[in-house]
């Protein structure tokens, strides 16, 4: 207790339950409700946001550089196990609180107007609500098994609203896949904390935190165990390889649960674990270089199947792997670089949802207009589109904004925290040569984004227009509040790079201060790393020429003349063919992992073992058997009482055979 | 002389009762068995059992075989049957049980098997008792007193007996 | 003493009464050699009842109420076979069998 | 005062009404066992807050019963005994309001026949008696028989058969054992008795018998649990059984296997219990269960099926937690055994109802009924979230403790039994979406009408329960810890692991 509004930190995933629990009972009591329900739905999402705020500021005045945790009941009290359920307010927590309350808002509210004619209103915001409330439950946990039911919890909300409209089979197989693979990566998080309690004796971050450097070598097993497990949890909930390949199959849901789910917050849950443990990685040195390494070959490997792609969702999904990929790079590096990788996470969340939106407001022109004309094409394939800028002036302005913001042009937001990441990482690259090709790494991943985001922009807003003749009468921007969230997510990815301005640029790098009470024990641990000023420079001139020549490139690259619309477009060929199907990695896993597994589980396990080997041959064997024992003596049996009187007697005769004797 | 005209009753049960086995007609087998019957009541009476002797002729000799008579007549079985007795494999195999429990029972009902002569009452003590209690007396004594329960039971028994040969023996009931 | 002779004639009644009861299939007749091991065992009854007591001539009233009873129900059920398979012999009845 | 009598009331009440059920007329026979069961959950409430949480045995009634042989009437509960009563006296009202319009034929026998049930259930957890113990087990098979065999499915008899055998071929090799006991404990000190703390403090000088004796006893109770590979009678029974069959074999007979090793098994040979061999197998086995049972049921055509081969996978889960013996892990597995009960419970109520409506349990005879029936598919998927543990369900609570709990003593185990939660969200997600997701295809569906007030009574006291267990479970955790911690001690002197320091 504080005393201050800090305080009332319980009452943000309250509401949001509130909104759950409301919306909840009026989409199965009255679905058809949607007035209330927006106001609950959006309400209780500002209201959060305001008690947000309110916390941030009461926060900041109380100048501490100790959490303040709050508990509120006893959760598992087992012997030396005593789980409570508390909230902790930090630095980073408090970040993540406001990024989530934020952006959320914003996408609630973009989402009254996109979801308006939809038949399950009520529950989407009831989903949407929930889906709030497990997000705020983990970033502002106090132990991991709270962080865990918000992390478990966000997954359920993704499954749910991934298949959202499941009465086609492709959402609800995209939400299955989403939940299964998300649980891949909870097995991971699960152990990780019988580790971690068996060796701190605590769950509690505060004591794991402050017993970790006496119960752990650093560098030794068994921290290095726990750190790989836990990124083993952070590859399945924020789409790493291998676990990455539920994100793209997400975007069946509605295109606002993409922008808060799988873009701003869920995702970007596991880069808020590594950052809240940065004090383990820091002492596994083994698992940064893992994290950060396959947080580079993601971000690669997303980028080139994203050049590819036609599904404007598609394109943004590997783009938000890729980004993902960058901010694993961060905090993989570890120390300073976390605020690095947080500033990145908020940035992204910014213009990665205004993407979003933004498309979500494209789907939806391109929907009304295909509804006008009766027409069945896909209103989410950039080939179907071009031009579009004539009909939808703020989007596409917007759109550009947030295009130019993740290739990293300056002085946009993406500028900032890429520029930010490449330097901290490339810093380590003199002590640990391994960080270089992290780094080169990262520069031709910015290449590709800045090209596949151009690609995307040009073929889906200029050029000609492929929609037919009908089709464009009935193209008009979204309603105001549609675009009034995406001007503020616009406005945010413009300045949002004021946050954290570098010292390099005389600013006062407010972020990563803000931060340091964050990263301050795991700093003493990483080796010193310094850039001098001159490199530097160099690397921001590299980054924005790379920048610059993925744009450029793309806009002459490209020939918007020769696209075709989807229906009558040919096949890839060649190596465009294997990106185009994104290397395959569905169709290999569904070779080794999945067929293997069902064949095993139906063919093996059940249909021989359990009912040819146990029920058959043991089990009804010993039936059978005993039912051959009473057929050879059957003969016994001859139903002639005559036959049975003499047996009779024998017996008798037996028996006083022994009284004689 | 007691002795003789015991044994020549014994002999006279024994003969009709190995008769009554080996008659092929059921009529004769039943008469023969009433021969044995009243041989057995003779031996009764020797052995001061006047009254259980009368109860042999009334219930035994009289009810229970005209009850067989009946029976055979009804179905009509007054002619001996070509299966009723069965071939030389049945006879043989009759022939060497009977004659083992024969010998088993003659060896166990040997004189080792009567009670020691501790707990024996002194001979004549039965018809000593007859001659106080009355020869109807003596028995109605126990069974009234001692055997009270067991004389309930049995009569029980006997009405059930009757309901249900009634049940199974009438067509329609 | 007549214990003795009435033993004897007593285990060889027994013995023809088993041995009909192997010998014939006409259940009436096998039913008569009931009658006949249950007299038998009456005979040893009465016999020792002289040297221990009354009470064996008690068991043989019993016995006989036991026999009259049987043979009430006994012949019943004769007779509702017979109804049922126009026989009274044993090879008939092998329902017992399956 | 009430301490004395309950145990007794909560034994006898059952029958008496039993017995009142047969006779009624058969259209009241339902009403008749609801009332009556609730008078049995009512009588039983207040032993939530009789019972102090501490060692030893509370609620204790003791009476000679047959004392030429020793054989005395004692019942009690602890701890570990407490929830498995209660969760059977909260089961039944249930398991009648959701047979209601299920059983259409011979009422009464079938409500008498649940309420004998619930004496044996109850009997076989507060038995102090290892006669009366006995008794009991055997008292509780008979019922259930009946009530697969009479009023189960097509194939029934078959069923209901292999469930008798099986269980009945292990429950006599259990007499047996337990006979040894006694004449062992009798042959020690010259008394005679079948108390369980009698033979429990002469087990020490029984020698290599206890093997035998041991094994006797894990084949009663691993049959019952079921273990792998003894499990095979359980799909083939819930298939066959009546939902409230179903319910009460998944919610509570199970469990008392695995309140058997807790109660009889370790306790009595702990020696051969924690031979390394013997851990290994009994580990192994779990594990075996619980990706063998996930595996297999992801692929069962069958809804009840599915239920069934997800039961084998939990009960994994308590066997592991059990020979873990470690205090969370323990009692994580009697949080898992009341977690199963309400989940698994509430699923075979769902699929009971549903059954109802479309006379199909096989689950590609359903498919996007959710917009059809929205409140049964709001439920079914909760249970279903439940039944997969996700946090803040009680199923979480459970299997978190029992495998923190059993990483202690089994690292390598417990990280593959973690694997099972993956494959839980496989089988039971994947028939969550062929259920109530993907399109509409069949035509009868559409015209299925959602829950009513009466199904919806059914279902909601198991909703709160999931949520409570979920969210609050230290009311349970406190009454348990007490005992767990002394059958630890007992089985394993010493530090107890995972106590505070």
């Amino acid at each position: 207790m504080t005393g201050t509004a800090v305080d009332l930190i319980w009452l943000a995933p309250a509401l949001a339950l509130l909104g759950f629990v409301l919306n909840g009972t009026l989409a199965l009591a009255r679905p058809a409700t949607k007035t209330a329900v927006s106001i609950i739905g959006v309400g209780v999402l500002l209201g959060a946001f305001a008690i947000g705020i309110a916390v941030f500021r009461s926060f900041v005045a109380l100048h501490t550089d100790a959490p303040v945790v709050f508990q509120y009941w006893s959760w598992i009290p087992v012997g030396s196990l005593q789980v409570n359920v508390g909230f902790q307010v930090d630095q980073l927590s408090t970040v993540m609180l406001l990024v989530v309350t934020g952006v959320g808002s914003l996408i609630h509210i973009f989402s009254v107007g996109y979801m308006q004619e939809d038949p399950g209103y009520a529950r989407y915001f009831a989903y949407l609500n929930l889906f709030v409330f497990f997000m705020l439950l983990l970033v502002l946990g106090s132990s991991f098994p709270v962080m865990f039911v918000g992390w478990e919890g966000v997954g359920l909300c993704s499954y749910l609203l991934i298949g959202f409209w499941f009465s086609d089979k492709v959402n609800a197989d995209a939400g299955r896949k989403a939940f299964i693979m998300n649980r891949i990566g909870d097995f991971g998080f699960m152990v990780a904390m019988f580790m971690i309690f068996w060796s701190t004796g605590s769950l509690d971050f505060g004591t794991v935190f402050s017993h970790a450097p006496t119960a752990f070598v650093a560098g030794g097993g068994a921290i290095t165990a726990i750190t790989l497990f836990l990124f083993l949890g952070c590859t399945g909930k924020s789409a790493q390889i291998p676990l990455y390949t539920w994100l793209p199959d997400a975007m069946a849901g509605p295109t606002p649960v993409s922008a808060l789910i799988h873009a701003a917050t869920m995702v970007t849950a596991g880069v808020y674990l590594v950052a809240r443990c940065n004090l383990l990685f820091a002492m596994a040195p083994v698992s940064g270089a893992v994290v950060a390494g396959v947080g580079a070959l993601t971000a690669l490997f997303a980028a080139t199947i994203a050049l590819k792609q036609w599904d404007i969702k598609r394109v943004l999904a590997y783009s938000t792997i890729s980004q993902l990929g960058y901010m694993f790079v961060a905090v993989g590096t570890g120390g300073a670089a976390i605020s690095a990788g947080i500033f990145h996470l908020a940035t992204h969340a910014f213009f990665k949802a205004l993407l979003f939106l933004g498309s979500g407001s494209v789907i939806f022109a391109m929907h009304r207009a295909y509804h006008a004309s009766h027409s069945h094409e896909d209103a989410q394939d950039m080939r179907n589109m071009g031009g579009l800028a004539r009909h939808m002036p703020w989007t596409t302005t917007l759109m550009w904004i947030a295009t130019l913001a993740i290739a990293g042009v300056p002085p946009l937001s993406g500028f900032f925290s890429k520029d930010e990441i490449l330097t901290a990482v490339f810093a380590r690259g003199t002590p640990q040569p391994a960080w270089l090709v992290f780094g080169g790494l990262g520069l031709v991943t910015a290449l590709l984004t800045a090209f596949y985001m151009t690609r995307l922009m040009l073929y889906t807003f200029h050029g000609p227009n492929r929609t037919g003749g009908e089709e464009r009468r009935h193209l008009f921007e979204a309603p105001w509040i549609m675009t009034a969230p995406l001007l503020v997510l616009g406005l945010l990815s413009l300045a949002g790079g004021l946050l954290n301005v570098p010292e390099l640029y005389h600013g006062n790098a407010w972020l990563q201060h803000w931060l340091e009470p964050i990263s301050r024990s795991s700093v003493a641990l990483l080796p010193e790393t310094h850039l001098a000023t001159g490199t530097e420079w160099m690397l921001v001139g590299i980054a924005v020429a790379v920048a610059a020549i993925g744009i450029v490139g793309a806009w002459r690259l490209l020939n918007l003349e020769t696209i075709v619309p989807a229906h009558s477009a040919p096949a890839e060929r060649g190596f465009a063919r294997v990106l185009r199907n994104k290397w395959y990695v569905d169709e290999i896993y569904d070779a080794l992992i999945v067929r293997p597994i069902v064949w095993l589980s139906r063919e093996v396990l059940w249909k021989w073992i359990d009912q040819q080997v146990i029920d058959g041959a043991l089990v009804n064997g010993a039936a059978r058997g005993t039912r051959a024992v009473g057929w050879a003596n059957r003969w016994l049996q001859t139903g002639q009482v005559g036959v049975y009187v003499a047996v009779f007697l024998v017996g008798v005769l037996l028996l006083l055979w022994r009284a004689m004797s | 002389m007691t002795l003789t005209f015991f044994w020549i009753f014994g002999v006279i049960a024994m003969g009709s009762a190995l008769l009554c086995i080996t008659r092929r007609n059921p009529v004769v087998c039943a008469l023969w068995l009433v021969v044995t019957l009243f041989a057995l009541a003779a031996m009764y009476v020797m052995l001061d059992a006047q009254f259980i002797a009368a109860l042999q002729v009334l219930v035994y000799a009289g009810a229970i075989m005209v009850l067989f008579l009946f029976v055979i007549m009804l179905l009509n079985l007054g002619r001996p049957g070509p299966t009723d007795i069965k071939g030389p494999v049945g006879l043989l195999l009759a022939a060497v049980l009977a004659g083992t429990l024969l010998f088993q029972l003659r060896v166990l009902g040997g004189a080792q098997a009567l009670p020691p002569s501790a707990i024996q009452l002194p001979p004549g003590s039965l018809a000593a008792l007859q001659a106080r209690q009355g020869i109807v007396g003596a028995v109605a004594g126990p069974l009234f007193e001692t055997y009270l329960v067991p004389f309930e039971i049995a009569s029980v028994l006997l009405l059930a007996a009757i309901v249900g040969a009634v049940v199974l023996a009438k067509r329609k009931l | 003493m007549l214990l003795s002779p009435a033993l004897e004639i007593s285990a060889v009644l027994f013995t023809l009464g088993v041995a009909g009861v192997l010998l014939r299939r006409n259940t009436i007749v096998i039913f008569m050699c009931v009658e006949l091991m249950l007299n038998a065992v009456n005979l040893t009854f009465v016999a020792l009842a002289q040297p221990l007591g009354i009470g064996g001539q008690v068991f043989v009233f019993f016995v006989m109420a036991v026999a009259a009873a049987e043979a009430a129900v006994g012949l019943a059920i004769i007779l509702a076979v017979y109804r049922h398979k126009q026989s009274v012999s044993l090879q008939n009845m092998n329902l017992l069998k399956d | 005062m009430y301490a004395t009598w309950v145990l007794t009331a909560l034994l006898a009440w059952p029958l008496i009404t039993g017995a009142i059920v047969m006779l009624v007329p058969s259209r009241m026979a339902k009403h008749v066992a609801l009332v009556a069961s609730l008078i049995e959950f009512g009588i039983s409430v207040p032993v939530w807050w009789t019972f102090i949480p501490g060692t030893g045995m509370q609620l204790v009634a003791d009476h000679a019963w047959i004392s030429a042989w020793g054989i005395r009437y004692t019942v009690g509960v602890d701890g570990i005994s407490l929830f498995l009563v209660l969760l059977t006296t909260f089961l039944m009202p249930l398991s009648i309001l959701g047979s209601w319009s299920y059983i259409m034929k011979r009422e009464n026998g079938f409500y008498a026949l649940l309420l004998v049930l619930t004496t044996g259930m109850i009997g076989v957890f507060v038995a102090l008696d290892l006669f009366l113990f006995y008794v009991m087990w055997e008292v509780m098979l008979i019922p259930m028989y009946f009530i697969i065999g009479v009023w189960g499915g097509d194939n029934r008899l078959y069923a209901a058969i292999k469930f008798f055998i099986y269980t009945f071929f292990g429950s006599l090799l259990m007499l047996v054992a337990i006979l040894v006991l006694y004449l062992h404990a009798g042959r020690e000190t010259g008394v005679y008795s079948f108390g369980y703390m009698h033979l429990l403090s002469h087990v020490a000088t029984l020698g290599s018998i206890a093997w035998w004796l041991f094994g006797a006893f894990f084949l009663a109770f691993a049959i019952k649990v079921p273990l792998f590979p003894l499990h095979t009678w359980l799909p083939d029974a819930h298939v066959e059984a009546p939902t409230a069959g179903s319910v009460i074999l998944a919610g509570i007979l199970l469990k008392m296997g695995t309140y058997g090793f807790l109660r009889f098994a370790l306790p009595f040979f702990p020696a051969v219990a924690l031979h390394q061999t013997v851990q290994l197998i009994i580990v192994v086995l779990s594990l075996i269960g619980i990706i063998y049972g996930g595996l297999v049921a992801m692929v069962q055509p069958d809804f009840k099926k599915l239920i069934a081969y997800s039961s084998v996978a939990h009960l994994g889960f308590v066997m592991l937690g059990i020979w873990a013996l470690t205090l969370q892990s323990v009692q994580g597995a009697l949080l898992v055994m009341i977690n199963h009960g309400i989940s698994t419970g509430a699923l075979f109520f769902l699929v009971g109802m549903i059954y109802e409506r479309r006379h199909s349990q096989l689950i590609e005879a359903y498919g996007g009924i959710a917009r059809v029936v929205p409140l049964f598919a709001a439920i079914l998927t909760v249970v279903s979230l439940s039944s997969i543990a996700l946090p803040g369900t009680n199923g979480f609570v459970g299997e978190f403790l029992v495998l923190l709990g059993a990483f202690r003593t089994y690292p390598v185990a417990a990280t593959i039994a973690t694997t099972g939660v993956i494959v839980a969200a496989a089988y039971l997600l994947t028939a969550l979406q062929r259920v109530i997701f993907n399109p509409l295809t069949s035509h009868e569906n559409e015209k299925l009408t959602d829950l009513t007030p009466r199904e919806l009574a059914v279902l909601v006291p198991l909703l709160v329960c999931i949520l409570w267990v979920g969210v609050y479970p230290k009311p349970f955790l406190r009454r348990m810890e007490p005992s767990a911690r002394a059958l630890i001690q007992q089985v394993r002197p010493g530090l107890v692991q995972g106590d505070a320091p």
